[in-house]
């Protein structure tokens, strides 16, 4: 029991800790939202119009007291499960706008994330299976090179291939013509909106998991347990699966429910780049128009997600591995 | 026709960036149905590697350079993978060297054997089942442990569970490979009677890899040693008892005493093997062998067919077949003469007058372990009082579990006891161990010193010998510099490791096993302690070492009185160092006294299991007759 | 603004009466996720700010003509009353008729919730706060407690809501405004969290004017996608910063595609007046004329914009307002590295053994620029100074650093010198003045006008003169006060005008302001160029 | 028991004379030494390729200003020209030389790289190893409490507000950045790598031969990790390079001077893509990415050091 309490303990900490920088981080950056507001609006080649900016600081409510009596304030608010308003899209709740860009970070990260390990783990193990074979040098120098490739980089030549050169893609946004609904149009028009985003997170995300499962699985290969199946006689595919793959797997899941945790925090770039209607633009978005209430919210959310994600991680590898006599630490 | 027939096989491998070796090299040899055989040879002499060439698993960069594997009549050394898996298994089944790991971790044990079955019989669902519960009331296992995983079994189940796999499709042929390496003696002992039993009663054929003589000549019918990646000898197993033909053999032999006789000595054989990828001139044993005359040096001897046996040794030839220089042979001898370590029964009397050094009162130890939100408590030693004179070996004594390395530990300071107290009687008083800390710890510690089982892991590959001897000589003396070097070099020529320059830059990847634990005891001894315990310190070695180190740590009690709390599980090695037995068993010593009454008449019936379970030639001599 | 589009307005011919079927522009917000709309035009980032709501009145930033709009006229009494006359006949898109009680209510309404008083009527911001907003009649009467010119910009830009919605909200700026009830051109046809259709009102008070049946605002694109859509004919109007628009936009296709650049104000070198040597006007000359404004321009505005004026006037446009003796001519510096040496040597900076020059005394003389990173015109201009300077034998170092870092060394005072905006509206007093008054230090929590810190009684009298007078000729002679000032003070050092960009093709519609028909600055006067758009067929 | 028929030429006849031969001993133990990391890291086809690559690149960066044919801040060539012979890789639009900003690039890109990895490495280091020693004691927990705390913090917002606040943005910024943000994971993967070094009996062994704590870790622990720390080194010298180039791409870098992220930004924002210079988007993304793999190349290699496996045969 104490174990668990200890655990739970150090949880609770390690998320205040989270929260307390979450909130000190960017009220720490210099600059002023109202004045950045009103800046935006008017562009940059104009002069601060020093009403409009007195009348947002008033709307936004911002900053009074000092930092400590904020911190106290937030965290109550905290407390409440009040995140505030949203400055960017005042008098918007954060969690109204949060939950509208979920999804769509949901569905766009989620589903490449599954779909790049899925291959990934695939790919490293039948390279490590066939190891030193043309198959294997391919997968591993490819998903290296393409690996190292800047996601920024991509979308910028997935745009001007595919969007503008060729025009097979729309160039930004979520959808475009239809209303969300669950309806044909709209899918399509979603789908054919997330295919580059898609593209551009998927080419670099696999080869982490290609050459995690590769070295796994062939350090797996020399075990004794591999020689004794073939000993056995048992088809490849049984040995390949059931004893090396199985066993290889492991460390390659509990990596999968940390990246899963942190996938908000990965698409911000990209995100933004195609203007997709997620989780990442908004960070983006917040970062760049200081909405402190947005950004915090958000941090706070992409935090908690890496920190569930370890502990269910932890838990996780206790079920996958019956080695994993996890409770002793 | 035999069932395997191995012919001229030799294996090379040819790794990419080191010298290619030929690990096993024109071995010939035959197998009958039902026969035992058993294959011995130090660590090294490419058993496995010849194991795994005969169950066709090689892997790069090994290969079978040469020769052929009939099996059954059947060429099979150059069948594909695909040709040869159906007959996996059916014909030739195995448990490893290291059968701890070959278990699929991830899988019940029954889900194992489960697919080799319904790969290879047509034995479906429930059917697949039960025999799997025969399989393991076969092997003597609660078949409950069918549906554990397997790290839920102890060492000597899996093994057990291995055994019961690799006759899960009643093969024809079983290779063992060291099944029971790395066991507790006791259970080692049962899993052979096992094996044993159910050749017997099954009549497979078994080839029985071993670096142990004892084990082997207790199970095997025929038995062939292997030296260098040659067979060297091959003879059945009485025979070779009687009259081994190979001074390596002999050598081996040699390794094994009675330990109950008043004077017990073993021999061994000095030196390392060759290195394989060099070519020989001549014998590749001449070097370390005490016969040889000036024809090993010159000419590589065949394996000479010597009555019904064979053996690749000019001397034994010329001994038994005669011819040109037979005199230069001489006539037979049954032992090694090479350098031997004797104990007799008087030395010990004079240690036990000595005064007393450590008194270990009551001691007990209990471990907590939280396991989810159960904890549970073992009592690691109980109640355990002792006493150990300067000047004294006494030798704690038990398997694996018994406590033995717990108390070790709370006498060097490491853990503190439960309860009870260890006093250490040093210059400032009797003072206990317990109650040290820091700067108290460390100054206690410049009296105690350990020497560890795993002279492998126990010395720090990173460093080379002078660093790592001249860090408690700094630590404890302030011995710094030229004078810490001097001592250094002088503590090197203590443990025998001539001439000591060539020694003190060297790494301990450079050094052979019984070098390395020469170098453990060195380190113990730089700082002049009066206590050392030794944890096992020869139990992972070869056997042919293993005397060498227990001749050192015998010399020191001689020359420098210190005490000596000599740990293991073998009461043969007991009788052979320590002047004072302590049986431990499950935390409880269970008796004690003098070595050779403790070993001539034990009382206690676990020190009779103990003694019944040391491998040794003699058990086997005592039996046939 | 060399670059008279040749079509545009001057097209006319090809004008005819037909409608546009659809206009497509980029949004007019960056904030757009799901269904998360907000009309309220006092809201932060209202989804539209230009179709739904409308002011009083348009000010043509270009050539100052005010255009009526809501409001028909208006007339100061004194400088501290002002009276609009509102339109008759303007209806809100639920069929209500505008009356000029709605627009007291409006202001009346930014007196309770001073979140909503971006004109600041009720606050000491431009000139006194008003005491009291009413309608009389068609009329409705701001009071002021002392003079309040300036805030007429603000006031005529308020965007006029309804008492009947907004009367009832609370505060109207934490109100979510999903039904606009707007007097505008357009009203919503859909809305899909992302595109926003807006359709033309028929019974809009103006509709005769308006030839656009459909306008789409959707994704506010960098300047790549602008640039590949408008090329594409997926957009059809841009004021965004396109790099090179003149290659990368018009010469792909010189008949449809244009663009104008106005003049909006000007981009000057601001140094830091309350630091060495900064404070010697001699070394400020020697800057002035040190500084390569040909080349800064072609670097940063691929010569779209032209050099400035030492005047802080834009020239010619406001030529009219200099005093004598100076000319458009005459007040644009050349860059003279001779003359600027000369001007530094005189002024006892001598150039010491490193090739640098050094201060009076013979210490060392650096100069740190702070640069907005990220601006690429403003750090394309910082690299042509910094050689220009370095030439001259000053040693400069740029420091750049993000925007919001710059903002706050100009709200301490911590700089040496940096790239500033100086306002060149119609109103002089909150634009040049505001650069030069005393009371528009920026202060530790507000980026005010004047960055470089320049005092001079004589200027705050002017500025103060300009906020309380409405009559041409007293403003044209306190704007020469400041402008000579400018010519022989040099407290900052103007590069080029600052562009308001027009962007725009003419396949679907024509009558786009141009050069030759400056009508309305093209960034911030859509809805004054709406009317004025025809179709192309 | 008789040794009469033992006395070939010139041999002792005391059978307790044969002794080990230390020479013979020396020669044959030189076949198990392990061998040397280098030869190991060079025995991989892909490591050679990947130290070749580098060693190219840090060639370029030394030899810069010989090898560009411009100053890559001279901004007096006339814009947006296309290759030719004085400008290999035409101009930008500020009229500067792609190709000298290319070579120029690469000093950037490899002293972030090499100290951005030098300290993140010794951070992770000192705190992994540490934190692993102590074990189950209040010190590791803080210490594992920091870096679970640094590994979930979300860093593109910690690293604008660092950045945003520094008034000067150079190099050693960023590197300074990027090292303190990057750190935890390879803290953590040293703190499980000590848990395990740490039961070895020659730690034990060093605690009886008096030593003290921070000796033990640091000069009998670490050195068994070389490899992992050299793995861990090129790991975070390849996240700095890629780190630096994706804040530059944010319009964080450091503008003063000219690096491949730099490149990307600046021509992005000049719209580059718009204006046919593809050169200049495309070659500075090109040659990370090169430079980058070429990296991870080089770390295949040094892989195989700490886990023999990989080798291949
Ligand atoms: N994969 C390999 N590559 C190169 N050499 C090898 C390889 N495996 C074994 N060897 C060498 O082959 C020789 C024989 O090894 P093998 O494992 O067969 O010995 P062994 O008799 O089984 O020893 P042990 O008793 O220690 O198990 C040794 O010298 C060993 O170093
Ligand atoms: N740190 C520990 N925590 C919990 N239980 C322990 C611990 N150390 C030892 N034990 C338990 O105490 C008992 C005695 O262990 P110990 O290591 O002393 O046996 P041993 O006689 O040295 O065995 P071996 O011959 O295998 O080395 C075992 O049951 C072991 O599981
Ligand atoms: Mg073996
Ligand atoms: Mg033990
Ligand atoms: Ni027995």
């Amino acid at each position: 029991m104490k174990y668990f309490l200890r655990k739970i303990g150090f949880f609770l900490l390690t998320l205040w800790a989270v929260i307390t920088l979450n909130f000190l981080i960017p009220r720490l950056q210099p600059g002023d939202p109202a004045e950045l507001m009103v800046q935006k609006l008017a562009g940059k080649d104009a002069q601060l119009n020093l009403a409009q900016v007195r009348a947002m600081r008033a709307m936004l409510g911002t900053p009074h007291g000092s930092l400590w009596s904020q911190y106290w304030e937030y965290m109550g608010h905290l407390a409440h499960g009040d995140f505030g308003l949203s400055y960017t899209y005042f008098p918007y709740k954060v969690t109204d706008v949060i939950g509208q860009g979920l999804w769509w970070t949901l569905v766009l990260v989620a589903c490449t994330q599954i779909l790049s390990f899925v291959i990934g783990v695939m790919l490293g193990a039948y390279a490590a299976w066939r190891r030193n074979s043309r198959f294997d040098s391919i997968v591993t120098l490819g998903s290296t090179f393409v690996g190292t490739l800047q996601p920024f980089w991509i979308a910028l030549l997935l745009l001007y291939v595919f969007a503008y050169s060729l025009g097979w893609f729309p160039t930004s946004g979520g959808y475009s013509q239809s209303t969300p609904g669950w309806n044909l149009g709209f899918l399509y028009d979603a789908v054919s909106h997330a295919a580059l985003p898609a593209v551009a997170l998927m080419i670099v995300t696999p080869i982490g998991w290609i050459l995690g499962m590769r070295n796994t699985m062939i350090m797996n290969l020399g075990e004794d347990y591999i020689r004794l199946a073939k000993a056995k006689g048992l088809p490849d595919r049984t040995v390949a699966l059931r004893y090396a793959a199985r066993n290889a797997l492991l460390p390659s899941v509990t990596g999968f429910a940390l990246a899963l945790g942190g996938l908000l925090g990965g698409a911000i770039l990209v995100e933004t780049a195609f203007d997709y209607p997620g989780l990442g633009r908004l960070m983006g978005e917040a970062v760049a128009n200081k909405d402190y209430p947005l950004l915090q919210t958000l941090m706070l959310l992409t935090t908690t997600g890496v920190l569930i994600a370890n502990l269910i991680a932890d838990l996780l590898y206790g079920v996958l591995d019956p080695r994993a006599r996890r409770a002793e630490r | 026709m035999p069932l395997l027939d191995m012919q001229h096989l030799s294996v090379r491998y040819e790794p990419k960036r080191s010298q290619a070796l030929t690990a096993v090299q024109d071995v010939t040899f035959s197998i009958g149905d039902g026969e035992f055989v058993g294959l011995i040879g130090e660590s090294g002499s490419g058993k496995t590697t010849l194991g795994m060439a005969l169950l066709r698993l090689l892997e790069r960069p090994g290969r079978i350079s040469d020769g052929k594997i009939l099996f059954n009549g059947n060429d099979i050394t150059h069948l594909s993978q695909d040709e040869l898996r159906p007959t996996r298994w059916r014909d030739v089944s195995t448990v490893f060297q290291s059968s701890m790991n070959s278990l699929n971790p991830v899988t019940r044990v029954e889900a194992q054997f489960r697919d080799v079955i319904e790969y290879h019989t047509k034995l479906r669902g429930e059917a697949v089942t039960r025999r799997v519960r025969e399989l393991f009331e076969m092997v003597i296992i609660d078949p409950k442990f069918a549906n554990a995983y397997p790290h839920e079994l102890s060492g000597g189940m899996k093994q057990r569970v291995n055994l019961a796999m690799a006759l899960a499709i009643e093969p024809r042929f079983v290779l063992l490979d060291e099944p029971t390496t790395g066991l507790d003696v006791v259970v080692q002992h049962e899993i052979l009677e096992n094996v044993r039993r159910l050749q017997r009663e099954q009549g497979f054929a078994v080839l029985f890899i071993s670096h142990d003589i004892g084990t082997v000549l207790n199970l095997s019918d025929r038995i062939l040693v292997m030296y260098a990646g040659r067979i060297v000898e091959e003879q059945g197993a009485d025979s070779i008892l009687r009259d081994p033909l190979h001074p390596y053999s002999k050598g081996l032999l040699g390794s094994y005493g009675d330990p109950r006789a008043e004077t017990v000595q073993i021999t061994y054989v000095p030196g390392r093997p060759p290195d394989l990828s060099q070519r020989p001139v001549g014998c590749n044993f001449a070097p370390r062998c005490p016969e040889r005359i000036e024809r090993c040096v010159t000419d590589d001897p065949p394996l000479f067919q010597i009555g019904s046996a064979r053996a690749a040794c000019h001397v034994a030839a010329l001994q038994r077949l005669g011819g040109d220089g037979a005199e230069e042979a001489g006539s037979p001898i049954r032992t090694f003469a090479g350098p031997k370590f004797v104990k007799t029964s008087e030395e010990s009397k004079a240690a036990l007058r000595g005064e007393v050094l450590l008194s270990v009162e009551n001691v007990s130890k209990v471990f907590e372990r939280r396991r989810g939100l159960k904890v549970h408590r073992v009592q690691a030693v109980q109640d355990v009082s002792f006493e150990l004179r300067r000047g004294e070996v006494a030798a704690l004594v038990g398997q694996s579990g018994s406590g033995k390395s717990t108390l070790a530990s709370m006498i060097t300071g490491v853990d503190t006891p439960t309860a009870g107290r260890i006093l250490f009687h040093g210059d400032g008083g009797a003072q206990e161990v317990a109650a040290f800390r820091g700067k108290n710890l460390r100054d206690y510690r410049s009296h105690v010193q350990m020497v560890f089982q795993d002279p492998y892991s126990s010395l720090n590959p990173a460093k080379t010998l002078g660093y790592t001897l001249s860090r408690p000589l700094a630590n404890y003396k302030g011995i710094k510099g030229d004078a810490a070097r001097a001592k250094v070099l002088e503590l090197l020529e203590t443990v025998a490791l001539n001439p000591p320059e060539r020694y003190i830059n060297r790494f301990a990847y450079e050094l052979s096993g019984g070098q390395r634990q020469r170098v453990v005891i060195a380190r113990a001894l730089a700082v002049e302690p009066e206590l050392i315990v030794a944890d096992e310190p020869i139990s992972s070695l070869d056997v042919s070492i293993r005397a060498e180190i227990l001749e050192l740590l015998n010399k020191l009690v001689h020359d420098s009185n210190v005490g000596i709390l000599y740990i293991t599980h073998d009461l043969l090695s007991a009788r052979m160092l320590s002047d004072e037995v302590i049986v431990l068993n499950q935390g409880q010593v269970v008796e004690s006294g003098p070595s050779l009454e403790v070993i001539r008449n034990p009382k206690d019936a676990y020190t009779r299991r103990l003694l019944e379970a040391i491998p040794s030639p003699d058990t086997r001599s005592a039996r046939t007759k | 603004a060399k670059d008279a589009a040749s079509g545009g307005g001057g097209k006319g011919s090809g004008g005819g009466d037909g409608m546009v079927p659809v206009l497509n522009l980029p949004a007019e917000v960056d904030a757009s996720v799901g269904s998360l709309v907000n009309y309220n035009p006092y809201s932060a980032k209202p989804a539209t700010m230009t179709w739904l709501y409308e002011p009083l009145m348009m000010q043509n930033s270009l050539d100052c003509k005010v255009a009526p709009w809501l409001a028909t006229a208006y007339k100061w009494e004194g400088s501290d009353k002002l009276v609009f006359t509102i339109r008759k006949g303007v209806k809100f898109a639920d069929g209500s008729e505008l009356t000029a009680k709605d627009v007291a209510f409006t202001f009346n309404l930014t007196k309770k919730y001073p979140a909503m008083d971006t004109a600041a009527v009720w606050n000491d911001t431009f000139g006194a706060h008003a005491t009291s907003v009413t309608a009389q009649g068609d009329s409705v009467v701001f009071q002021f407690s002392g003079p309040a010119v300036p805030k007429f910009q603000g006031i005529i830009a308020q965007k006029i809501v309804s008492e009947k919605q907004y009367g009832s909200v609370g505060d109207p700026t934490k109100y979510i405004d999903k039904q606009p009830n707007g007097t505008g051109p357009f009203k919503v046809g859909s809305f899909n969290g992302r595109r926003l259709e807006l359709v033309r009102r028929t019974d809009y008070w103006q509709a005769k004017k308006i030839k656009v049946s459909k306008l789409v605002l959707e994704g506010q694109p960098d300047a790549t996608q602008a640039l590949l859509q408008l090329r594409s004919g997926k957009l059809d109007f841009y004021s965004g910063e396109i790099p090179n628009p003149r290659k990368a936009f018009v010469s792909s296709d010189p008949k449809l595609n244009h663009v104008w650049y106005a003049p909006n104000g000007i981009t000057a070198l601001a140094p830091n007046l309350k630091k060495a040597p900064f404070d010697d006007v001699k070394f400020r000359e020697a800057m002035a004329y040190g500084i390569n404004k040909q080349d800064a321009t072609l670097k940063a505005t691929y010569n779209m914009m032209h050099v400035a004026s030492q005047s802080g006037l834009v020239m010619p446009l406001r030529e009219s307002m200099l005093p004598e003796p100076y000319t458009a001519e005459n007040t644009t510096l050349p860059f003279d590295l001779a003359k600027a040496g000369q001007l530094l040597d005189a002024a006892g900076y001598k150039k010491g053994a490193d090739g640098f020059r050094t201060n009076k005394d013979g210490s060392p003389l650096t100069i740190k620029f702070a640069v907005q990173a990220g601006w690429i015109d403003y750090e394309a201009m910082a690299d042509s100074i910094t050689a220009g300077f370095r030439k001259l034998g000053l040693n400069v170092k740029q420091v750049k650093s993000p925007p919001d870092s710059v903002d706050l060394q100009k709200k301490t005072g911590q700089f040496d010198m940096m790239i500033n905006f100086v306002g060149s509206g119609c109103d002089y007093a909150n634009g040049l003045g505001a650069s030069l008054e005393t009371a528009q230090f920026p202060t530790k929590s507000e980026v005010k006008g004047n960055v470089e810190r320049f005092s001079d009684p004589a200027v705050d009298q002017a500025v103060k003169a300009l906020q309380g007078s409405t009559d041409q000729a007293a403003v044209k002679e306190n704007v020469g006060v400041l402008a000579k000032t400018m010519m022989t003070e040099y407290p900052v050092m103007p590069i080029l005008y600052a562009p308001a960009r027009g962007i725009y093709r003419t396949d679907k519609a024509v009558g786009w302001p141009t050069e030759k028909d400056p009508y309305a600055n093209p960034q911030d006067a859509i809805l004054l160029i709406m009317t004025h758009l025809k179709s192309a067929k | 028991m008789t040794t009469s028929g033992f006395t070939p030429a010139g041999a002792p006849d005391q059978a307790k004379n044969i002794e080990v031969d230390p020479e013979g001993t020396a020669k044959e133990a030189s076949t198990e030494r392990p061998e040397a990391w280098y030869s190991v890291i060079w025995s991989s086809k892909k490591a050679r390729v990947g130290v070749i690559t580098v060693g190219v690149f840090i060639l370029i960066a030394i030899f810069a200003p010989w090898i560009a044919p411009h100053d890559p801040t001279d901004s007096s060539f006339a814009p947006l020209m296309g290759p030719s012979g004085s400008n290999w890789l035409g101009t930008t639009t500020n009229g500067q030389d792609v190709a000298s900003q290319l070579v120029f690039g690469t000093r950037v890109s490899l002293i972030v790289g090499l100290f951005g990895g030098l300290i993140a490495t010794v951070i992770a280091l000192v705190i992994g190893m540490i934190s692993g020693y102590a074990e189950g004691t209040w010190l590791d927990d803080v210490l594992t409490f920091v870096t679970n705390v640094a590994l979930v913090i979300p860093v593109l917002p910690l690293i604008i507000t660092l950045v945003a606040y520094s008034s000067t943005r150079g190099v050693t910024l960023i590197i300074f950045v990027i090292a303190i943000t990057s750190w935890a994971g390879a803290a953590r993967a040293k703190r499980a790598q000590i848990i395990t070094l740490r039961n070895r009996d020659f730690v034990t062994a060093a605690k009886f031969s008096g030593e003290g704590t921070l000796r033990i870790v640091f000069r009998e622990i670490m050195p068994n990790m070389t490899s992992l720390v050299a793995a861990s080194f090129v790991g975070a010298a390849t996240g700095a390079i890629g780190a630096e180039a994706g804040l530059a791409v944010l319009g964080l870098g450091d503008n003063n001077q000219v690096s491949w992220g730099t490149m990307l930004y600046q021509s992005n924002a000049q719209g580059a893509i718009a204006q046919g210079l593809f050169i200049w988007v495309f070659a500075p993304g090109l040659l990370l990415a090169i430079l980058i793999t070429a990296m991870c190349f080089v770390n295949f290699g040094v892989d195989l050091l700490s886990n023999p496996h990989l080798r291949e045969d």
